[in-house]
Formats: structure tokens, sequence, C-alpha cells
């Protein structure tokens, strides 16, 4: 696929021709503040060093309806069930980081596969067009490189974007980012070389974290009982901030809400830090304490997913929990000592 | 008694609340009750009263109450309209005839829903308004009268008088009716009898000067009282009776027909007027939102009841005027209002106006209980007043007959209360043997377990004749109940209270196995209990019902719209019928009761207790901490009334000593306390474990030492009770002295001890006559601040000033000065109305030193009952529950609770027995219900619920989690509400049932 | 246009002004139709979330009525009570909710009268304040798709 | 020597000795953050443990919060709020007095992460602290920022900045703050009732109810939470605006009276909702009708449990 620049004066007119038919999400707003909105194509943001919150939400959203009846006799079908139906719309999101897009990868596969598709999930990834923003300079807190990624990573995207002298370089990676960048007024030109040194240069700029690598992904339970999971455990609140932040968290928990007209079906995101996740109708809890939640999160991140998904880690090293955790609770850390138990 | 024939029940004379409490604590106690009531309905005084002082209490709401448990008690047979004709017989076995008058009105069909009142054509003054409004001839006596049944009065009915008419039989829809009625003559057996007939205000139509008769805004506070009473003419709103204009300014007259030999002739005080005036004063000030200046002219302030003091300072900081005086006369103005002519403490002549004058009139024995003494032969006083004993203060003097309330002596609610309650217990004294003889049990079906069961509602939607289906399409209702979830079975009918109604009820409840039924109809307040009945007849659980007002809260008040009125009854419905598929069925459990008592303290309350407890059957072990019984009595010379107290004492000890059912634990105290009502576990200082049902505190109180006029630097400055032991003791000094000088308030009304002692100007007033009879030579000055020998110790007071005993009054701005010349006493003060300085030499000066409680605040923690800030024990209600603590099984008597003379202290220590057999008497003790439960689950054990627990129910386990005992619990639902994780949860009241109730009203 | 009919939830304790209630009733005394009674045994059982619910589920107004200070059946449910009502009137007044929607009253059970005037009054207020749009959930929006 | 340094010295040698004295099983206090800006919370079991214990400007988070339900001795390294709280917590029954031993720290209030991100808005590699400044460093930058101007909001208004009822300190006490006058809320409450919802409305906007307000608050210790219960359900589980709403009104109500004003939950809010706005109406309520302040001693009995007959009320007609 070829590679294409979009110079300084052309930039607006570059996001305007984005929006020919379809929804057009950019990141707006800097620092922690940057998020990806529909607002306005000519306040893109291209200084941020990710956006606030994943980009899972544009796919699964933190509360999303499913299914209403109604009541009332004179509804089509009063006291049934009945599918809200795909409200997906052509989308194509601007400046999504590769470590996020790897997540959306991640989740991806949870929605969709071969015994399961969902259609809330599946229709908006389908609609939705990704053009990734690589990133230059890495933050200090993230580590996609350790993870497998990379911050020029093309995994789950169109089109691989990158800054350029106030400008864009971009490289296509699907038929349908090809076919989207022909759509503007970019003008082709040959990166490859220009993109491998950007690359090399963001990754040392990472420093290695070498003992990712190190957990051995096949054993299973060898990590189970680990000693340290009460210590690492200890100050956590139970927020799950980690959890809503993460771009490859994807449980969710459904709930009806009715009144004498009718009622609705949704799902709202869940999360396993609490206890509620686990708590059974019985009152018995499979994970009573945070100890065994703790465990859950980081065995799932990093053994669990890896096995259901070919070696394919469910941290993405975006970095968003490790800055978000109010108790300083950091999966490298974290990391480091399931690294040691396997070692030891 | 050598009687062989014991009959177990007792006649209650009059339904007033002393009545009314009487026959409570009687059937509690296992004896059946025959109250006769002489008007249509119970209640008495208090149900036209207000507010009560000193907590300014709604009346009509604290009665209400009392009222309904009188009305429902299976063990009280209510006689109303009844005048009694004769008692023959003796204490045990008498056969009482009466004559029960015509209602006119068949009190099982009367569904009281008002029809036949509102069209009838004969209006007439009403009474329970003191004739400032008026009422129809048929009619209910007061909106919440118990029984809730109209009646006819015949006097004053033109079909009765004239023949014609019929309006309200046409109109009646219940049929209830009766032009034809008649009086009948009823003869009954009671083991005994308590009267409790009450008084009547005094009519102050004798007075001319005061111009009660034929000037408009000089009132009565009886009228007073209902002009500020919300269901009284105004409904609440004070007014000029001349004009009904808002008043500005407004006088009491204290005194009115009260301490008043000459017209009233009613020499003794009424006790309550005082008081009654200032809350008045007070009610009328916060009704007109301070535009209001009121003054009250009096003699003495008597304001010595439990925190009544404190009330007066009230009263003063909040504006109103007390002047020193007694008016000379009125003037009418020609605009309104009047002309007071008053001479003040520095001699005065003063007229002032002022719109209303209330006269704050006294209590009256009236003539016909005046008759009624005469005929059954009991002996009274010069003033009509029962005449009792000190140390038997609700005995009459025949045998068999008791009395409470004013019956014996003017007195405030409290005290009446407490005589009831005493009258209770001695009236039973000698009917031991036939208790729970006479006495009906409901029997019920064994509930069938519906648990688990899915929700089978029935709703039965009352028409009540056309009292809700005239506004309130019932039918629509119905069919709208029908379509409601869990809903099995609706019905409508005309009159669901109705006999028949309910034997449908219990028939469709096994036919349709409906385990959840809902009435809307009227009231839960007055017919829970009714349905609650019946479900538990068909053998459901009584508490899988819920009810909705749809006449009450519907059809009554929206007649003008009977749309939506007719929305409001479904949504009503479907809110109940939201409630009721979540209830569940609560359990009652039983527990044992250990039919013991500990009493706490061995004086006069104490023993006194313990013996009436005796009496009953009941064994008791007394604490005591002295190594003597008797209590301050020990130093007591005799009472007001001249009796003994030595005597008395000696005779009560060896009665105690040789009661088999008394033991006595001399130098102990109570160290550790565990359990509750029926299952006490109390260790004494000693080790000995005490187990005991019920407690009751006696722990007296003691007399202040006094830090001033040179008490303890002289030995001729002695204490009331130091003095009194001189006098015992036949001092000879005494005996030569010829100049004493009583200090009165020493130690009481201060700014650290803002009380009252009660007891001290009686001592006084009595001593100083006692030392004048033995030598009338004798000089004696009495230094006072208010004279308060209230009740018939006003003639006392009387008696020493015609003996020649020197009163003189000081300010406590200007205390008497007491100095001292070597061996020579001097006692100095300027007497305010003179303005002189007075000087007197005295041999002894006698200090009326206040009482002091004992701060017993260990005790109160370990039995987790409350004190109030001078140290007092704090009853559960001032007015009505004034020897109960909130505690369930925890009593007081005597000083504990507040100072008090002898006669009090007996009657006191004789209704808390009374009402500790109403505990005792049951092996067995039904507790739960509507309780509150803890989810220990969801418990924090942070404690909230245990501190808002207004009963010190609950308390946290060795788990530190919360429990609660259901023994103590009300169901007030604080805990519920408090909790932020919601384990506790109020059964009857859940959060879903509430939820599911607000989400069907909207 | 007819006139807004607001729906009010009040909650009375069982004591006094549910009382009250009774006794308007007994005195014919008229006032709106407009709230619907939820009987608590006492103020004190009274829980803020059941006010919050209330509001959720669309009520345009809330009525709490209690026995007055120092007329609790429950010795001092009230006063407990009221403490919690101090906390939530201010809370709910300082968020922006007009303080004309949730009133506060103590009513004995003699004072039908102030019952009538009271009711009056807290429909009048509520009225005045409209329809309650901002403190509450949106209606469930029920936009089902038309099926062939 | 810093102060800070001082008081880390003194926090560790205290620390020390509580464990091998056998007062303290475990000394709860903070190590130094994995990230910039953060002091971590740390639980320290041996005398090694305790050369990781630091202070700094970073401990934001409120020790007591861990004390409920723990059966070990604690000592724990507690600001002027921390210990409030944990007195708090003892008078609530959470932790037993005669186990817990309240090192304390006075001390100079605590940074603003969002305060610095508003000032340098670059990623932070390092952050390194002197008593009044913070040096941060990232990529190519380096920045001095003085602390006064990025301390939290409650930091500037704390007048019990040296903790009440300490075992013992460790450091000098620290001159007290003019308490919170709540100028600004009362500006507020002087507009119109649609201001003033839109303002609480937009405040939480971006609330994810993920609860990390509520975990972080030592107040919040409740088996079962009021937003988990499902019969009734309090609260709909989905974003809706007035389901959030309802939420932080009745988190303020269940804190009203007991919060210290220790800020642990903006600072635990991963979307930056002021949420202390509700609890600092409440905490308004509570000082103006009882000149109530939680904390303070042990026997202090908090608002709600108690009552007063004359308590003013005038809005209750």
């Amino acid at each position: 696929m070829p590679e294409y620049l979009v110079k300084e004066n052309a930039l607006a007119d570059f996001f305007r021709e984005l929006t020919q038919d379809r929804r057009l999400l950019t990141p707006q707003g800097q620092g922690e503040n940057c998020r990806l909105e529909e607002t306005d194509p000519s306040k893109v943001s291209l200084e941020y060093t990710n956006t606030h919150k994943s980009p899972k939400e544009c796919f699964f959203p933190q509360t999303e309806k499913l299914l209403a009846f109604s009541k009332e006799a004179d509804k089509p079908h009063p006291n049934e069930y009945r599918d809200l139906g795909d409200k997906a719309v052509a989308t194509v999101i601007f400046g999504l980081r590769p470590c996020d897009a790897r997540g959306l990868c991640v989740a991806d596969k949870v929605f969709q596969n071969d015994r399961f598709t969902d259609p809330y999930w599946k229709g908006k990834y389908e609609k939705t067009l990704k053009i990734g923003l690589a990133c230059l300079n890495p933050s200090p807190q993230c580590f996609c490189a350790a993870m497998g990624g990379s911050p020029f990573g093309e995994a789950g995207l169109d089109v691989l974007a990158y800054p350029r002298d106030k400008g864009l370089g971009l490289k296509t990676l699907t038929e349908a980012g090809e076919a989207l960048i022909k759509t503007t007024k970019a003008e082709p030109g040959d990166l490859k070389s220009e993109i491998a040194d950007l690359e090399k240069k963001a990754i040392e700029a990472q420093g290695p974290i070498d003992h990712f690598v190190a957990i051995n992904e096949r054993k299973i339970m060898e990590l189970y009982k680990a000693p340290h999971w009460p210590t690492t455990a200890e100050p956590c609140l139970g927020c799950g901030v980690c959890t809503f932040f993460c771009p490859t968290c994807h449980c969710f928990d459904i709930q009806d809400e009715a009144n004498e007209r009718g009622g609705i079906r949704m799902r709202n995101w869940d999360t396993c830090m609490s206890a509620l996740f686990t708590q059974h109708g019985s009152g018995h809890n499979p994970r009573p304490s945070k100890t065994e939640r703790i465990r859950q999160r980081f065995m799932h991140k990093l053994k669990y997913i890896p096995i259901k998904q070919d070696g394919v880690r469910g941290c993405t090293g975006c970095g968003r929990c490790v800055v978000m955790c109010p108790a300083n609770i950091d999966i490298r850390s974290v990391a480091a000592l399931m690294a040691q138990t396997q070692a030891s | 008694m050598a009687s062989k024939n014991i009959v177990g029940a007792v006649m209650v004379a009059g339904g007033g609340v002393a009545g009314m409490q009487a026959a409570l604590d009687l059937a509690n106690a296992g004896y059946y009750v025959y109250m006769v009531e002489k008007s249509l309905a119970i209640g008495g005084r208090m149900a036209q009263l207000d507010k009560t002082f000193p907590t300014n209490d709604c009346s009509m709401c604290i009665i209400s109450p009392k009222l309904v448990e009188v009305g429902r008690h299976i063990n009280v047979e209510l006689l109303t309209l009844t005048d009694i004709l004769s008692v023959e017989g003796e204490e045990g076995d008498f056969t009482v005839t009466v004559r029960k008058n015509p209602r006119y009105i068949d009190m099982s069909k009367c569904i009281a829903c008002g029809e036949c009142t509102k069209k009838c054509p004969r209006k007439l003054n009403n009474e329970y308004n003191e004739n400032l409004d008026t009422r129809k001839a048929i009619y209910v006596q007061y909106a919440q009268a118990v029984p809730l049944k109209y009646g006819i009065d015949a006097k004053e009915c033109i079909y009765l008088t004239k023949g014609k008419c019929g309006t309200c039989k046409k109109l009646c829809p219940a049929d209830a009716i009766n032009y034809e009625d008649k009086a009948e003559e009823i003869t009954f057996h009671v083991g005994s009898v308590v009267l409790a007939p009450g008084f009547t205000p005094f009519k102050p139509t004798v007075f001319d000067t005061l111009r009660y008769n034929d000037v408009k805004d000089v009132i009565t506070a009886l009228e007073f009282e209902r002009y500020l009473g919300a269901t009284g003419p105004t409904m609440g709103h004070v007014i000029r009776p001349s004009d009904h204009q808002d008043p500005k300014k407004m006088a009491f007259l204290q005194c009115v027909g009260s301490r008043e030999v000459n017209r009233a002739a009613n020499g003794y005080c009424s006790s309550v007027c005082c008081m009654y005036a200032i809350k008045e004063a007070l009610i009328a000030k916060e009704h007109s939102g301070g535009n209001l200046d009121v003054t009250l002219f009096y003699m003495d302030i008597r304001t010595f009841g439990k925190d009544f003091e404190k009330y007066y300072e009230k009263a003063k900081a909040a504006g109103i005027k007390f002047v020193r005086s007694r008016i000379h006369s009125v003037q009418p103005e020609s605009g309104g209002g009047v002309k007071l002519h008053y001479v003040t403490d520095g001699g005065v002549s003063t007229l002032e106006f002022f719109d209303v004058v209330v006269l704050s009139h006294g209590l009256v024995i009236t003539g016909e209980t005046k008759e009624l003494s005469k005929s059954l032969g009991l002996e009274t006083d010069n003033y009509n007043f029962a005449k009792t004993s000190t140390f038997a203060p609700v005995a009459l003097s025949r045998p068999g007959f008791y009395a409470c309330g004013v019956f014996t002596g003017p007195k405030d609610i409290p005290s009446s209360v407490m005589e009831a309650s005493a009258a209770a217990a001695a009236a039973t004294s000698k009917l031991t043997p036939a208790r729970s003889t006479l006495t009906k049990v409901i029997k019920v079906p064994r509930p069938v377990d519906v648990t688990g069961e899915p929700p089978r509602v029935g709703v039965f939607i009352c028409h009540c004749g056309i009292n809700i289906a005239s506004v309130v399409d019932v039918p629509k209702v119905v069919e709208f109940a029908k379509s409601l979830p869990f809903v099995e079975y609706a019905t409508n009918t005309m009159f669901a209270c109705s006999q028949d109604s309910q034997e449908k009820l219990i028939a469709l409840i096994k036919e349709y196995k409906l385990n959840r039924i809902v009435v809307s109809a009227c009231s839960p307040r007055t017919h829970e209990p009714l349905f609650q009945e019946t479900l538990a007849a068909a053998g459901l659980n009584k508490y899988l019902y819920e009810m909705a007002n749809i006449r009450n809260h519907d059809s009554w008040v929206h007649a003008g719209h009977p749309a939506e009125a007719t929305q409001k009854a479904m949504d009503m419905t479907e809110m109940a019928v939201a409630k009721a598929a979540l209830l569940v069925p609560l359990k009652e459990n039983v527990i044992d009761v250990d039919p013991t008592a500990l009493v706490i303290g061995g004086g006069i309350a104490g023993l006194n207790a313990a013996l009436t407890l005796s009496r009953q059957g009941f064994k008791s072990v007394i604490v005591e901490k002295d190594s003597k019984i008797g209590g301050n009595a020990n130093r007591i010379f005799t009472t007001a009334k001249g009796e003994s107290v030595a005597d008395y004492l000696s005779d009560l000890k060896t009665r105690v000593q040789n009661d088999s059912n008394i033991t006595l634990a001399l130098n102990s105290h109570v160290s550790k306390v565990d359990g509750y009502v029926g299952n006490f576990e109390s260790t004494l200082s000693g080790g000995q474990i005490v187990k005991h049902g019920v407690t009751i505190i006696a722990t007296g109180a003691k007399e202040y030492k006094p830090n001033e006029y040179l008490y303890g630097e002289n030995r001729r400055v002695v204490t009331q009770l130091e003095f009194d032991e001189l006098l015992k003791a036949d001092d000879q000094a005494v005996a030569a002295a010829k100049t004493f000088v009583f200090i009165q308030c020493v130690g009481s009304r201060e700014k650290e001890r803002m009380y009252c002692s009660k007891v001290c100007c009686t001592h006084t007033v009595h001593t100083a006559v006692e030392l004048k009879k033995k030598n009338p030579e004798a000089r004696i000055f009495v230094l006072y601040r208010d004279i308060r020998t209230y009740a018939q110790k006003e003639d006392l007071y009387k008696e020493a000033r015609d003996l020649g005993v020197i009163f003189i009054r000081y300010e406590p701005e200007r205390k008497p000065q007491v100095s001292q010349n070597g061996k020579n006493l001097s006692v100095k003060l300027l007497d305010p109305v003179s303005g002189h300085h007075l000087v007197m030499e005295p041999d002894y000066t006698i200090l009326a030193a206040a009482i002091v409680s004992g701060q017993e605040h260990e005790l109160g923690m370990m039995y987790k009952v409350p004190l109030d800030e001078d140290g007092w024990f704090f009853e559960a209600h001032q007015k009505l529950r004034p020897v109960d603590f909130a505690t369930d099984g925890m009593f007081m008597a005597g000083l504990a609770h507040y100072p008090k003379p002898m006669e009090e202290v007996v009657a006191q220590a004789q209704a808390a027995a009374a009402r500790a057999v109403t505990v005792l008497t049951q092996p067995k003790m039904t507790v739960g219900g509507i309780v509150a439960e803890i989810d220990q689950n969801r418990c924090s054990g942070c404690g909230v619920c245990k501190s808002v627990c207004p009963y010190s129910a609950i308390d946290l386990d060795d788990k530190g989690k919360a429990v609660v005992n259901e023994a103590m619990c009300k169901g007030c639902g604080n805990c519920a509400s408090s909790c932020r994780s919601d384990a506790p949860s109020l059964r009857g009241f859940t959060n879903a049932g509430l939820f599911a109730q607000i989400d069907a009203a909207l | 246009m007819s006139e807004f009919e607001p729906k009010v939830v009040a909650f009375f304790c069982n004591w006094c002004t549910y009382g009250a209630a009774d006794l308007a009733g007994v005195s014919r005394l008229d006032y709106p139709p407009n709230f619907r009674v939820v009987r608590l045994p006492c103020t004190g059982r009274l829980n803020p979330k059941f006010i919050m619910e209330a509001f959720k589920r669309g009520a345009d107004g809330v009525w709490v009525s209690g026995c007055h200070p120092g007329d609790c059946h429950y010795i001092a449910g009230n006063y407990y009570a009221r403490r919690k009502f101090i906390l939530l009137h201010t809370l709910l007044e300082s968020i922006g909710v007009d303080p004309n929607r949730l009133r506060f009253s103590w009513i004995s059970s003699a004072e039908a009268n102030k019952f009538q005037a009271m009711a009056r009054d807290v429909i009048e207020h509520v009225k005045a304040c409209g329809p309650n749009l901002t403190f509450r959930k949106a209606e469930l929006q029920l936009d089902l798709p038309e099926v062939a | 020597m810093s102060n800070l340094d001082t008081l880390t010295q003194k926090i560790r040698e205290k620390a020390k000795s509580l464990l091998e004295g056998g007062q303290a099983d475990v000394v709860i206090g903070y190590r130094t953050g994995t990230v910039p800006l953060m002091a971590a919370p740390f639980f320290a079991r041996t005398p090694q443990d305790c050369d990781q214990l630091v202070w700094s400007s970073f401990a934001r988070l409120n020790l007591a919060n861990y004390l409920p339900g723990r059966t070990e001795k604690v000592a724990l390294v507690a600001k002027g709020c921390d210990a409030r709280n944990a007195v708090g917590q003892v008078a609530e029954n959470q932790y037993p007095k005669d186990k817990l031993f309240i090192l304390g720290v006075p001390c100079s209030g605590q940074v603003d992460a969002a305060k610095v991100a508003a000032k340098e808005p670059r990623p932070i590699q390092t952050s390194e602290e002197t008593d009044d400044s913070i040096k941060l460093t990232g990529p190519g930058y380096s920045t001095d920022l003085k602390k006064e101007d990025v301390l939290r909001r409650n930091c500037l208004t704390c007048a019990h900045r040296t903790p009440t009822l300490a075992n013992e300190l460790v450091g000098p006490e620290v001159p007290s703050l003019p308490t919170d006058d709540f100028s600004d809320l009362t500006a507020l409450l002087a507009k119109s009732s649609e201001e003033r919802l839109t303002y609480f409305k937009d405040l939480i906007k971006d609330c994810l109810r993920c609860y990390a307000c509520r975990n972080a608050c030592p107040l919040c210790y409740c088996p079962v939470c009021f937003v988990d219960e499902t019969r009734p359900q309090w609260l709909g589980k989905s974003t809706d605006p007035m389901d959030t709403m309802t939420f932080h009104l009745l988190r303020g109500l269940h804190c009203a009276g007991r919060c210290t004003a220790c800020g642990a939950c903006e600072t635990a809010c991963p979307v930056n909702i002021k949420v202390r706005e509700f609890n600092r109406v409440l905490d308004k309520t509570v000082k103006e009708n009882w000149s109530y302040e939680p904390g303070l001693a042990w026997d202090q009995k908090p608002p709600l449990t108690v009552y007063q007959p004359n308590d003013p009320a005038d809005f209750i007609k």
C-alpha cells in the first residue's frame, strides 16, 4: 500500500474531505482532556499523548440499549421485546493511537469470532474506518513495544498517519483505507524509510521492558497461587478505573429498566474489580476479596487472553491504567513480580 | 376478708384519662373491666384540650391512641350513656346496678359517616366547644370520639320531642337510627370499684365584678382553650370574641374560684391553673405571630411540677408579663375589650386596657359526683373531694372503693394517670385469686404458611354506603384492580366492615386461596385491627394486609371532583396492591417472663412498690445501698395531714420484713445488667445474680446541703429534715425557742436547679402550724418567693396565717441576709410590699433546702434509661406515661422521678407496681410483628442504628454487628432510614414495599 | 389547554399527619386531589432515598409531614428525621431544585384545618413550579422500530 | 536536609521501632510511586520494608481508608485529615482504638495532579520536590513549579493540618489555615435555581459511575452500597444523568457530618469531577446548623446520631 502526504496548508481541507459521506471523529483538546469528538475538524489536535478514554466506547458505549418493549396496546407488538436494531452510521476515526487500535482488535475477537457475533459491536465496527496516528514521542508511561506493539503499529488500522512538518504523513493499510485516502487531495509520496527511522527512534525512547516477555504465556495456572497477589491487591481501592479506561476490557452487565408503560434492556460496562461482578444469586462469590479480583485482572490481561488469542496480550501498553490508578498499582511492576515468581 | 366469692372484674366509673388508664392497667393485669361513662364517648376533659403543658404536646394526638386502645380492648366493656344506680355488697363481690340511657342509634350498625348530622335541622350549643359554636341534635361528641358512634340528644331531637321530622332515619345509609330505643337497667358483678368521675370547670358567674356574665371579652380558660384548638370554633385563630378582631393585649386572671372562701367557697388551690394559663399564654402568642401582649395576674405562681419552673422561665423570656395582684374590678369598654383595675405590688392603683380577659377558673367536683359519693357512702372533705390518707392515697373510706384523678383533689394529667395506675393496683390487691378468671382471650386458628407462594392478592373496594360510592366510581376501581399484577380476585362491598362482609371475606380468602388482602375503604388507623382480626380468623397471617384510605383521604375530601377522586382511588389501590404483593408473613415470637421484680431503692417508694407487687402475688428483690430501709422517711416527723411517719414506717418495715414475697438486699447496689423486659439478669455488688422480668427504679433523692445563710457555720441554721429530726427527738432547745424563721427555696428555683422542690412550702407551713399550735406565743416568719401549697394543702396555708404565722416575700435578687453576732442569729430582709427593711432575730432559722437527684447516671446506663439534665429519671412520656420508661419493663417511682410529697410517692409506687403487673402477669410475652430486623451481611457495625433507636432496642453483638431486641423494638423505623447500607429493615414497612408504593403512585 | 395537574408524593407519619388527613376527611375539608400518600409509622422511617425515588420517577413535588417536634409517638423519631430533612432540604435547594417542590410540615392529628391549608398550599406552589422536567429520570424511550 | 526528608526519616525510624517493639503489625504509609507526582499506599510489615516509606506532597490518598475490617495492629502514617478519619472510624467501630497507633505527619498540603497538568501539559517523566517547589522533567524539558500554586483546593482551606489526635507527631506542628469559608458556594447559591441545577448537572456530566470517589473515601466502608442494591434498586445502572445525580446526592448525604474534606474522592476521580462540591454544600450546612466538625474527639457523636429539641428548621412549616 502506498504512502501519502498532507501539507500543513492542506490539512483543514483533508479533514473536511474525510467527512464527505461519513461522520468524522477526531482528537480534540490537549493533554488529559483529549477526546475523540465529532465537534470541529478544523481544531484537530495532533499534540496529545493519547485520548483520555480509550476509543472502545465508539463501538461499545458505556450504556447501550439493546431491546425494548411497550405495554401500550397501540404500539406494535405490545409486551414483546423488540430489537432496537443496528443504528450504526458510517464513521471515520482519525487519531487512534496504535496501542488503542490493537486494543480494539483484542475486543473485536471477543465480540466477533467463529462461535458468536455481537450485532451491536459488529455494525459499528464494520462501518468505521480507522486512521491511526503514530506516536513520535511516546509518553514515559507508555510501553506498547514491550507488549508486542509499536508506536507505529498497524494492527486494526486502515490508515496510519503521523505528524510531518505540521502536516501529515499517511500510509494506507487496507483497501478501504486506500479508497478513503483516494477521496482526498492527499499527495502520494514515498515515506517508507522515514517511517522506519521514526519508528525505531520511538521504540528506543520507550526503553526496554523485558519482564513482560519473560512471563510464560502457556502455563495457565502457574501464577495462580503466586505469593504476591495479596500484597499487590492490598492498596487496591476496587474502583475499576483500570478497566473502564482499558482499551481491551469489554465486560458488561445486562440490565432491564421498566415502568408501567414498558421497558428497555440495556448493557452497561461492568468491572471485574467490583465484588458484585462475580456475586452469585445464592450470595456465594468465587472472587470474594480484592486478591482474587486483582489476580483475575492481571492473569486475564497477561495470560488468559494470550492463550485464547494466539499470544496477543490483553494489554497494549497504552499506559492509561498506570496513570489513572489512584493507588498506583502499575501493571509493569505487577508483571515484574509475575516474572520473578515464574523464574523462581 | 372472709368472703368466699371473689369476682375478677372491676368497675371503672368515668372515661376520662384517669379512668382510661385505670381500665387499661386493670384489663392488662387480667381483670375484666366495666367502664361506665355517662356521656356518649370516653375521653373526658383531656379531649377538649388543645395542648398540654409543659411539653406543649397536642392533647388529642396523645390520647387518641389510648382512646382506641380502650375502645378495642377485648376485656374492657364500654358502657356509655350510663349512670350508676347502686353498688351493693362488699369488697371482692359487689353487685352493681346501672342505667344505660338510650342512644337511639344502633351502635352495631352506625358507620359514623355523618350523613345524619348534615341534614339534622336542630342546632344547639356545642358543649365540646364550650358552647362557642353549635352542633346538631344527632351528633358525635367530637371527631375522634370513641366509640365513634352517633347519638341523639333526646331532649333536643324534634322527632323525639314532637314526633315529627325523622330526617336522620331517612338519610342513614346503614339503617342505624332507632327512635324506639329505651333506657335499660343492667346489673353486673365486680370485685372492686374505681371512681374517676373527674371535675367540672368552675363557673365564674358568681363573681359579678369579673363581668363574665355580661361582657363577651371576658372568657374562661377552657373557652380560650377551645379558641386555641385546631378543632375549635375559630380553628385555632385567637380572636376577641366581641368583634372577632385579632387581640393585641390579653390578661389572665388567676385563682378564679380557687383559694377563695367567700363566694366560691373553694379554699383549695386548683393546682393546674398557673401552668395552663402560662401554656395558653404561650400558645396564644405563638398563634398570633408574636404580636400579642399577655399579662398574667396572680397571687403566687405555682409551677411546682417536673419541668414547670423552666416553663415559667420560658414564658417570662417570651415576654409574658407576670403581675402579682388581684384584680379589683373589670370595666367593659364601648369598642370592645375591658379595662382592669388593679393595684401593683408597690401599691400603685392602675387601670389598664385589655382586648380579652381570660379567667383561670379552678376545678370543681360536680353535683352529680357529690350525690354519687353520698349514695355510695364515701367520705368527702369540705370541697367534696374524696377523703384519702397519705399512706393509702387512692383508697376511699368504703372498703373496695378506690379513686383516681381530680376526685381525690385537683391535679394535672400525669398525677391523674399515676393515680389511675395506683388505683388499678390497689383495687385488685384483694382480687388476686380471681385474676384472669373473667378475662377473654382471642382464639385464632394457626395461620397457613404462605411462604414461597406467589402473591395472590384479593382486593375489596368498599362503597361505605354512599360515603365512597357517591363520589368514587367503585366498579371502575374494581375493574382496574383486577388488571393489577398479582391480583387474583377483586370485588366491591357495601360496608367492608360489617359482620356479613367480614364473613364473606373469610370465605373468599379460602375459596380463592388469597394470601394477601387489600381493602380500599377507610382509615387503617381505625379499621386495620378489625380487618387484621378477620385475616387471622381466616387463617392468614394478619400482616398480609394493606389498606387504601379511599374514604377519609379521597371521597370525603374530593366530593366535587368525582373523576379525579376515582383516579386517586385507583392509584391508591394500586399503591396498596404493589406494597401488599411484597408483604411477607410476620412472626410473633413468645418469650418467657420471669415473674419477679427488681426494686432498686428501699425507701417509701421501693417498699410500697414491693408490697403492692406482693399483694398481686409477685416476688421482688429490693436492693438498698444503705444498711437500713426507709430512706428519707426515717428523718421525717409527720405528714401534712399530721400522721406520724415513724409509726407508718415501722409498720411498713415489719410488713416488708415479714413478707415472703420480698427479699431484701441491704448494703447493695446493682453492678451489672443483662437482658431485657421479661428476662433481666442483674448482678448485685455482693455477686448475687437476680433474674427478673421488670425493674422499678426508686432510688430516691437527697436533701441539698446549702452553702449560704450560715448553714454549717451556725448550728441553729438547719435544714427542714434536720429540724424534723429535732422535732422527732422532742428537742428541748426547740421547745424553748420563741422565734423561728423559715427561708424557702434554698437551692431551688435557681440557675443551677431551675426547678421547684415541690414539698418544701407545705412542709414549712405544716411545721409552722404545728409549732404555733404547741406554742401560740412563738413568733414564726416564713420568707418565701411564692407559696406553693397546692391542692387542699392551701387550707394549711390559711390555717397558718390564721394562727399568726407571718409570711414575707422576698425577691430572688434580694435574698434574706443571715448574720450572727456571737450566738445570736439575725435575719435581715427587704419587704417588697412595704419597702421596709425587716430584721428578725430567730432562735432557729430553718432552710427549705432543695431536693437534689441522686444523679444515678451509671444505673441509667446499665438499664439503658435516660436522666434529664437535673438528674431525674426521664419517663417515657411526661403526660401519659409518668412511671414508665421508654424501655419496656422499666418503671420508676418516688423521688428518683422528681420531688414529691409522700402521698404522691406512695401513689407512684403503687402505680409503678401496677404497670409492672401488666408485664409480670403474662407468663409469656408476644414480641415481634412490625419490628426491625438486621441483615447482618449488610451491617458494618458502625452503630448508627443503635444511636438513633429511641428504645435502646439495638445492640452490637460479639461480632460487632447490630441485633434488634424484638421485645424492646416499637417499630418506628428510625434505624432503617439511618443506616447507610440498609442493614436494618422495618418489617411491614420495608424499603422494597415503600419503593413499590412510590413507584405505583407515579 | 387544560391546567397542569401536578403529581405529588406525600409521606405522612401514621400518628399525626395521617391522622390529620383522616380528620380532614371526617370534617369534609376539601383540598386538591393531586397527591398520593405513602403512610409511614414515623417520619423517622423516611429514608432520603424515598424522596429521590419519587423525583426520579417524575414526581412534580414531594410533601413530607409528621408530628410536631416533641409530639413523636416514638419519643424522638421526628427529631432525628428533622436533622436528615435539614440536610436534604439544603442539598436539594442548593443544587437548584426549587424548594417549592419539596415541602416539609408538622401537622398534628388534631390540625385538620392546617392540613387542608397546607395541602392547598403545597399543590399551589408545585403548580407554580410547573412540570418537573429537570430533576427526574427521562421517560424511557420506547421508540420501537416499526415491524413490517 | 529538607523538611520532607526529615519527616521521611522520622517516619522510617518510628515505623521500625513500632514493628520491632510489637506495637504494630503493619505500618500503613506511602512509598514513592512508579509514576511522577505519586506517592502510593504502602504496607510495611518488616523493618526492611520501612526503608521504602516516604513522605511527600503526593500523598493524596487517605490511608484511613485501609483500616476497616483489618485485624492487625496498625500504625497509620496520617495527615491531619487521615487522622481525623481514623478517629471517625474508631467512633464508628470500624477499627479498635487500642490497636491503632496514629503516626501523625504535620502536613503542608498535597499537590493536585490536575493543577500540575494544567501548568505543564507535556508528558512528565520525573517529579522531584523540595519543601516549596516541584521540579518536573520530561522529554526535552524541565520545569519548576511553586508548590503553593498547585496544592489541592481542600488543602488550601485545611484547619487541621497537624493531626489533632495522633499518638505521636513526626514533626513540628504546621500552622493551620483559615478554614473553608464556602464563599464560592455562597456566590453560587445566590444564583437562580436554574443556573445552580445547570452547574451541578455540568459538574457530573463526565461521571462514569466507576465509584472511585466512593472507594477512595474512608467513610465508604458499607458492606453493601446503595448503588449496588437490587431490591429495591435505588439507582439505575446506566449513565442516566438523574441516576448519576442521585448517586452524588446520596453519597453526599451519607458523608454529611463525617467528611473531613480529605479530597481523596477528587484525587481518585479519573475524570476530574469536583465531587466534593456536594459534600461542601452539606459540610456548610452541618457547620452552620450544628457547629460540628468530625474527627476531633474520640467520643464525638456524628450529627445524624443525635438531635437537639430546638434544632433550627424554619423551612418545616
